[in-house]
């Protein structure tokens, strides 16, 4: 499985054709999120499938589609790059030399804390899926931090391309879709509702099994963008506009970080849940649910934030410059 | 000794491979790609971390007694999404290059900004 | 039973691989691409029988949703970039 | 007596499948044209899925397992077809004319 992964990347640096360099990422990706399964990563096996596979290579190709498909100039020294990169390389190997063995129970990144993530966090959160209790409970607070993250990077590039106007009816993206994609689109009027109903269910599954906010956002853009690119990104925006979406983003950093003002209202710390309802127990589950809930929000609509504005910018090259 | 530390070297190799491609491509989008092959090996390096031999997936289940170590894969979780959200800014970035000076290959741009 | 299929379905991934490092075309890439997903989705699937955790089939479902929609992407930036060579006449 | 006809059923299926699995692989190796290799790898990628997951629901029996499984089949059945013709249709509008005694083009 590694080894395929280290032949997709070295065909990465070996390909000139960007467009080819970018189905083998696809592919690293789905390698990856598969090397992620197979040492017991579900959650982030999953958010590597949706992100990874789904929307890195579809945000490459629209970039794509703005700069053009080939490199031109020739390798700078590539004989220095590579002796420093061997170099690099060797020193690295040398320090594995000292690390303790894959997959030793008794290595020290399982002694310190994990030990108690995972005695007691069954008890203590009331929730099966660990990864879910030590991410919006144990480290809430990094994860606002992640996701106050997610939501500027979003506005960067709002600033950056984002036109406002959506795509006319006569536009070339709409005209491509005159291109007789019957079948596609009736295929496509049966799953979005399915994706969309998905997505709600890992957003609200997130505690018993792998799943959670960040991926259900990613998964509930997916549907969105499927739809925009076979229906044409003017008719998407009618549908979901780019200003509501605007408000969302902010709004699902605004639930987190008020659950939080909340918590310390009513006399705990900041983000600890337990003190939302008198049952502790009960009240950590709300919290969790209701940061779940603004992270979901909040990814989702970033998302497909970035991609009209991306889609913006192809439409009308010359607003953005 | 080799079994016990392969996962490490390849890890390694695909980070030195992303790094190649940054230091040696001119190509923006590609040294983006690159980037990302960077990301992706620190990732696998830290799910490696977390694995322990027997265990299984860290979600509580009835007959399971040993589970690997939820902590990095809380951090890369989030880690992901983040990274994707980046790298779309450095997308938006590129293509505003592009629109300003016509060009994504850096020796290109160096020309440019010299004649001005 | 089932580690024979995994093995299988990782010769299958390496036969995709080899595919879409040579293809010559891109459409060939692109079909490479689209089976590599679906063995992916396959071998989510059994790996998490060969685990004994079949929750696992969540990741599986999800594969199978974005690989289509990574292709439908995929396809309609071709048709979008060839109608801007061509200028505009598909 | 039903448990061991389940699973030798079972078995059956994943035997079929990964035949199929495999010859599709072949094909998509070794064909010599974007066509052909599409009539191989869709052609068996749709049953050999099916089977496959066909195996696994026979294993799993009755419960969320099997009714996720059968998602999934559902799901690879509707869009797999559908990925292959958008994929044929874009090949012929993009300049590679189906006829087939055509050559390898570059």
């Amino acid at each position: 499985m590694l080894l395929l992964l280290a032949i997709t990347a070295l065909a990465i640096a070996w390909l000139r054709d960007l467009f080819a360099a970018v189905m083998l990422a696809g592919i690293y990706g789905l390698l990856s999120a598969s090397f992620f399964v197979s040492v017991d990563a579900v959650d982030v096996a999953f958010t590597e499938a949706a992100v990874g596979a789904g929307i890195f290579p579809l945000l490459m190709l629209a970039a794509l589609a703005l700069v053009g498909r080939y490199e031109q100039t020739a390798y700078r020294h590539p004989l220095i790059s590579l002796l420093l990169v061997s170099i690099t390389g060797a020193t690295l190997v040398l320090g594995t030399l000292d690390m303790p063995a894959f997959g030793s129970p008794d290595a020290p990144p399982h002694s310190h804390v994990a030990v108690r993530y995972i005695e007691e966090s069954p008890k203590e959160i009331g929730i099966p899926n660990m990864v879910t209790s030590v991410l919006a409970d144990y480290r809430s607070f990094d994860t606002l931090g992640e996701v106050a993250v997610i939501f500027t990077a979003a506005m960067g590039v709002l600033g950056l391309l984002f036109t406002g106007r959506a795509a006319s009816p006569g536009s070339a993206t709409e005209r491509a879709n005159m291109y007789d994609h019957r079948v596609l689109r009736v295929v496509s009027k049966m799953l979005i509702p399915l994706i969309l109903l998905f997505a709600l269910y890992v957003q609200f599954h997130g505690e018993y099994g792998p799943g959670g906010g960040f991926q259900a956002g990613v998964i509930f853009a997916a549907g969105i963008i499927l739809y925009a690119m076979l229906f044409g990104f003017g008719n998407a925006q009618r549908v979901v506009r780019p200003a509501l979406l605007q408000i969302l983003a902010a709004c699902g950093v605004l639930i987190y970080g008020s659950v939080g003002v909340v918590c310390l209202l009513s006399g705990g710390n900041f983000l600890d849940y337990s003190q939302l309802l008198p049952d502790p127990l009960a009240g950590r589950h709300l919290g969790i649910l209701v940061i779940e809930l603004g992270v979901g929000i909040t990814v989702a609509s970033s998302m497909i934030l970035i991609f009209y504005a991306f889609a913006s910018a192809t439409v009308n090259p010359e607003e953005v410059a | 000794m080799l079994m016990e530390l392969y996962n490490y070297w390849v890890v390694i190799l695909l980070m030195m491979t992303g790094f190649y491609i940054v230091i040696v491509q001119g190509n923006l989008i590609k040294k983006l790609i690159g980037l990302n092959l960077f990301q992706t090996s620190v990732f696998i390096f830290y799910i490696s971390l977390g694995k322990v031999s027997g265990g299984s997936a860290p979600i509580f289940a009835e007959g399971v007694s040993s589970y690997s170590n939820p902590l990095p894969h809380v951090l890369i979780l989030t880690a992901i999404v983040v990274g994707i959200a980046t790298t779309a800014l450095a997308l938006a970035l590129v293509i505003r290059i592009r629109n300003a000076y016509g060009t994504v290959e850096e020796e290109e741009l160096q020309q440019r900004d010299l004649e001005c | 039973m089932l580690t024979a299929v995994v093995v299988a379905l990782l010769v299958v991934m390496v036969m995709a691989l080899s595919r879409a490092l040579l293809g010559p075309t891109i459409y060939d890439r692109i079909l490479a691409v689209n089976v590599f997903g679906t063995k992916t989705v396959l071998l989510i699937a059994v790996v998490g029988f060969l685990f004994g955790r079949p929750d696992f089939l969540d990741i599986a479902l999800v594969y199978a949703l974005i690989n289509f929609i990574s292709v439908i992407g995929v396809l309609r930036y071709f048709e979008y970039s060839n109608e801007r060579h061509q200028g505009g006449n598909p | 007596m039903i448990a061991l006809l389940l699973e030798g059923v079972s078995i059956l299926c994943l035997g079929t499948g990964v035949f199929l699995l495999v010859s599709g692989g072949i094909g998509l190796l070794r064909f010599p044209e974007v066509f052909s290799r599409m009539h191989a790898a869709g052609v068996t990628e749709t049953l050999a899925a099916s089977l496959i997951l066909l195996g696994l629901m026979i294993l799993a029996g009755w419960g969320i397992v099997m009714f996720k499984l059968l998602l999934i089949l559902l799901f690879i059945l509707i869009t797999s077809p559908t990925a292959s013709h958008a994929l044929a249709k874009a090949a012929v509008h993009g300049g590679l004319g189906a006829d087939p005694g055509r050559n390898e083009t570059s």
